[in-house]
């Protein structure tokens, strides 16, 4: 069990100014109040499925939004709202996507587990767990192949690290020396199961000599701390095809989804945590270090919350999709209706028409 | 006789087998302090201890892999998959390994395991959590294949599944471990192998199994309406499969319609009509008919998940279009 | 016309793309230094290079997983699996990434992706490595799966699969790639989803695709001496499956036996004879026979073996029965 | 490349006496003979399917022997022959079963890659690369749960290092201490592929910590020194169910597999390591140091040779399998015939009977 105050000591307080830390806080808080209406969509029966909450970790994808560059790319697992806020999806869409829309961020297809956003960069929420982290070395190798520049954040529990797949986009990024960072968000716990029953090892960093990764890690208690950390790693991804792996230690203060009411941790132990949650010490110091009126943070709440409810009620309005679309992509049938799918240069030979299927089977 | 949930008939099996055997021991992901992510197993770790009630990380296949090496060693495991979603990444243990050890050992070890956990679409999960493996696993030789239905059977099957000397997938189902029913206060078995009746009658036999039962027994309600007689067999064991039962229905309806949980195409539906076909053609008074899943991915969204699954209209037209076909 | 082998034919269709697009790359163990297990790659490595010629280690979820994010990216990956008995540790990747993520992305992500190599026996390499995985592909949608059984199929039909916009299962087989025929000069292209008549006939269809081909053929061959003429149709493609070619011939001949190299239950097989019956059942006259491995495990040693493959004279029997059944 | 001189330091000597080197020689050579009069009929076509010799690797096979205690269990790849020989194994049934001959060591039904011989210790030979690793961790897993004492050694080539499998087995043996030694036969190449093309380290062994195994890593070259560092291993696993993991360096003289010319390695470099063939070094030693003279060398090849050609000309006189063999095992149809299948004490259920199956299909 990582203790929100161990780990290694206090860095020096990275510098930032008010509107820095005011936008900052600002993501932050979005994404923790998105997550509360959909809490209650849920228990109102407006939301099914599976819905994993990212609160108590929203210092991640804010600092990663941070580092990104145009073209950089982020994988993740199924906790993925987070990602897609801070990336900058449309609220409406996401929400409409957890209430099964056909306004929804994939059209009511993959819910919440399955949010993709390819225009903010967002190249998907992944739910076999570990199964995302060879696909994000293959964007790596695509970067590398195409010699794009990009980077790719992979997101992944704690959980992930005794999984094959882990282990094989591992080996795969540091052999092939891909451009690639891979963060594990240790939030403590896989549903209901702690680190310690799981890992012989505490420090989930010891990995990286296997892979030759460069490692890093961190208690996330500061957004900034945690976007310094991520922008390191990042340029040694972009500018010497360096892979690194990040322990961000972090916590969530919800059950593992809706339906885990989180019997398996004490009181105290969560009540520790909270009083290292990011969202809450960037509110304190917004409040004691930079002087900003409780009345000017209420009115910026009061603004996120109306955004996230106008989101809520989005959701609510939008028509559920049209029948025919459960037929839909499963297979593309028209291959110049993707930009990435044009022929070659040149190209003489004209396109293959396929038979397109039939829902009785083959 | 008491009247029991699915997932606590579920676990009076594994606790009367644990209680009998001390070899058996279950392992899988959450099954011993969280109870269980369907609360299967709730209790046993508290009465068993932690070698016998086994919390696993996140790894399938090392874990299948353990229980596989474990009863070639005379244990006797029940592997836990939280779904069987998740056991596509321990394929390569439950074919090569469970299907194939006491084969290719000639005899000289043997493979008492079960694999089970809940399998098919559950309710708006979208389609990495909405699959049915029956199909896949029942195309592997070496391997039982067993998929449950109410409270009755899953307790007497899981028992039989703990005894069978060979590797058993046992499907259950997320949305029908509430599903309640009587179970005798005795202990009983029930074998694999043998499909049950569920509901006679003598105008069109439908085949189904696991959460194509309910469905079944509604179109058949549905037809009654209609004059339609159905006899519902609940198949049970997939692998292997009680065609004697089947066939004497067929045999008396000349009709039928495979309900089925699962993707069509190479589906265990598919199976049946292929078979009924073969060894029944000159009884037949009109094709086989199946309704399964449409060839999908299977998608969130309510409604569109709702049209992919079969449904009780579905599969009641269905019945109506084999019950009025003329040769 | 150039007469090629099966090998030449692949590897010619491979260099042929590779050359036409720079996008294509292929990926697997021994691919590159070694020119591939059967050689299919060879020279490859030497005109393109290690980007486009990738070695890896072994890993197959791994590179599967990374030829799947590389093909989201733009790039057109065809990834080899040494044999698709070692695909099975990447069935999770397959199922859940490949034949999912355009569906789930909503069209946001395109998967033009080949995983090709041989499937099914070869000759005595007993049962791990002698599965034939035609059935578990097919079962799931969202995935191609395409069968080559001579040199022209396979240059035509590869090339095709490497520039369809979908993922595509492509299955080869070890003991056929010296098996020679003509292939064209000049490039050109089969489209997937055609099935091919390779021998015309009146009497009885034989439905076959792969290492079913040769012995169907032969079978044909055997039922001429006995007045028997039949139809060989080769499904090449079998998701989607071209059932218009098949039902054409079924309706002509009103008799069918499917040959396959695939186990029984629940194979392709069973969906063809499922699908025939389901749709043509006032055609027929005679049940849709099936001929395939025998429902075991494969034995090592030679005698065994050929008793579990579908042999010619197995086959001409069963084409005799349907002939000569009477309704 | 590991370089056959280097690696570490030149251990002092290990003590023995000619008796004993007589005997670990001995049981080397019976290795080399078999595998190459196994090589020779597989080019007259009485063998089949993939052939893998162990040529060059005996002294592991030979020094496991020594340190397995009745009870413990070795675990291996397809390249099984060496174990079955040293463990006791009747070479007359290993080549019957190379042929496909119903004498065979499993009837015929798995051929040179899946010898198994549970009277002897052998669990197996596993031909899915990695797939026998968490196998093997079940073994122990038994082991613990019965606390009968005993050991499972369980080999794989450098070539499983990436493969998940191998890394779940790992993880879940170092998680819950299982009684379990792990050796790598790092024989430089998996199929053509040279460690350097598929590791990001040459060092295996840097993977202990993420597990929390003992490791210990030896070149190759003298089978006292391989039986020292592997009792050591089984020690620690026996009496501290402490998993070890061991990669031992060594060189396979022949192709990955009969069909495998070998031409991605320079003959200088076989050469080199031919050098220290440990075979040849003990022969070598014999000769030398004990004052074996050539007659009695060639006295005890002859004996061996006699025995493996015993082996052949039994395997070729041998019957096929019968053909209802092929049905045979596929399912446990009488449990009572199989010792590990008993009733607990004081059953009073009548067992279930289950139908058998049709060739026809489920
Ligand atoms: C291969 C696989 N096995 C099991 C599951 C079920 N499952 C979903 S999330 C989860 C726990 C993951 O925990 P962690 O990786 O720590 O991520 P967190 O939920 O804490 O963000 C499990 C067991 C799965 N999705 N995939
Ligand atoms: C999962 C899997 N992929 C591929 C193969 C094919 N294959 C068999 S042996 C082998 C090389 C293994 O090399 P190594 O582990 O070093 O063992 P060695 O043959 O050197 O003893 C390969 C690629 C396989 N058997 N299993
Ligand atoms: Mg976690
Ligand atoms: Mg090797």
């Amino acid at each position: 069990m990582s203790d929100p105050e161990g780990a290694r000591p206090h860095a020096p307080p990275i510098p930032r100014t008010k509107e820095e830390l005011l936008r900052l806080y600002r993501e932050m808080l979005r994404i923790r109040r998105f997550e509360e209406l959909a809490a209650r969509a849920y228990t109102q029966g407006k939301i099914s499925g599976f819905l994993h909450l990212y609160i108590g970790q929203e210092a991640i994808a804010v600092a990663t939004k941070e580092v990104m560059r145009p073209g950089d790319r982020v994988v993740t697992t199924y906790r993925d709202h987070g990602f897609a806020l801070a990336l900058g999806s449309d609220p409406k869409a996401c929400m409409a996507e957890l209430f099964g829309k056909k306004t929804g961020l994939v059209g009511g297809k993959g819910g919440s587990m399955h949010f993709f956003d390819r225009s903010v960069g967002l190249w998907g929420g992944y739910a076999i767990v570990g199964g995302h982290v060879p696909v994000a070395a293959g964007h790596a190798f695509a970067s590398k192949y195409l010699g794009d520049g990009a980077v790719t954040f992979c997101f992944m529990g704690e959980g992930a690290l005794p999984i094959g797949a882990t282990h094989e986009g591992f080996l795969l990024a540091g052999l092939w020396k891909l451009p690639v960072v891979y963060v594990i968000e240790n939030n403590q716990y896989a549903m209901g199961t702690p680190l310690s029953r799981t890992s012989p090892v505490d420090d989930l960093t010891v990995r990286g000599p296997v892979y030759r990764f460069v490692t890093d890690r961190l208690v996330v208690r500061d957004v900034f701390e945690v976007r310094e950390h991520l922008a390191r790693a990042a340029r040694r991804a972009r500018e010497q095809q360096q892979p690194c792996l990040l322990e961000l230690v972090t916590y969530r203060f919800r059950g593992h989804s809706m339906s885990d009411p989180a019997k398996y941790r004490t009181k105290d132990e969560v009540a520790r945590w909270k009083a290292q949650d990011p969202l809450h010490r960037h509110e304190e110091e917004l409040r004691t270090t930079f002087g900003v009126s409780e009345e000017a943070l209420e009115a910026l709440d009061d603004e996120v919350v109306e955004e996230m409810q106008a989101a809520v009620d989005f959701a609510d309005a939008s028509p559920p999709p049209d029948p025919e679309e459960r037929f839909e992509h499963l297979y593309v049938e028209d291959p110049s209706a993707h930009p990435d799918l044009g022929p070659p240069p040149g190209d003489d030979i004209p396109a293959v028409t396929v038979r397109s299927f039939d829902p009785k089977g083959a | 006789m008491a009247v029991l949930q699915i997932r606590e008939a579920l676990r009076a099996a594994l606790d009367e087998e644990m209680e009998r055997d001390v070899r058996v021991f279950l392992m899988g992901e959450e099954v011993g302090h969280y109870d269980g992510a369907y609360k299967v197993s709730q209790g046993l770790l508290e009465k068993y201890g932690e070698m016998r009630v086994v919390d696993t990380p996140i790894c399938e296949a090392g874990f299948a892999g353990v229980g596989i090496g474990a009863a070639m060693a005379g244990l006797r495991p029940v592997v836990e998959f939280m779904t069987f979603n998740f056991s596509l990444v321990a394929f390569d243990q439950l074919i090569n390994n469970a299907a194939k050890l006491h084969h290719l050992s000639n005899g000289q070890f043997t493979l008492p395991i079960v694999f089970r956990g809940p399998n098919g679409a559950a309710h708006m999960l979208s389609s990495t959590h909405s699959q049915a493996f029956d199909a896949m696993l029942s195309h592997v030789p070496g391997l039982k294949v067993v998929s449950i239905a109410t409270p009755y059977d899953a307790k007497g099957l899981l028992k039989s599944a703990i005894r069978d000397p060979n590797p058993v997938i046992f499907f259950e189902s997320e949305v029908m471990y509430s599903v309640k029913g009587e179970v005798p206060d005795e202990p009983y078995l029930i074998p694999l192998g043998q499909a049950d009746v569920k509901r006679p009658g003598g105008d069109v036999t439908v085949v189904t199994w696991g959460q194509g039962l309910p469905i079944a027994l509604r179109a058949a309600e549905l037809c009654q309406a209609d004059g339609i007689d159905c006899e519902v067999v609940d198949v049970r064991t997939l692998r292997p499969m009680d065609l004697d039962t089947i066939y004497a229905s067929v045999r008396k309806t000349h009709r039928a319609v495979v309900v089925a949980h699962e993707w069509p195409t190479c589906g265990v539906s598919a199976q049946l009509a292929a078979r009924i076909q073969a060894d029944l053609l000159d009884e037949l008074d009109a094709p086989v008919l199946r309704e399964t899943y449409e060839d999908v991915n299977m998608p969130y969204a309510e409604n569109l998940e709702r049209l992919v699954i079969p449904s009780a209209e579905r599969v009641r037209d269905a019945i109506l279009r084999v019950a009025y076909h003329r040769i």
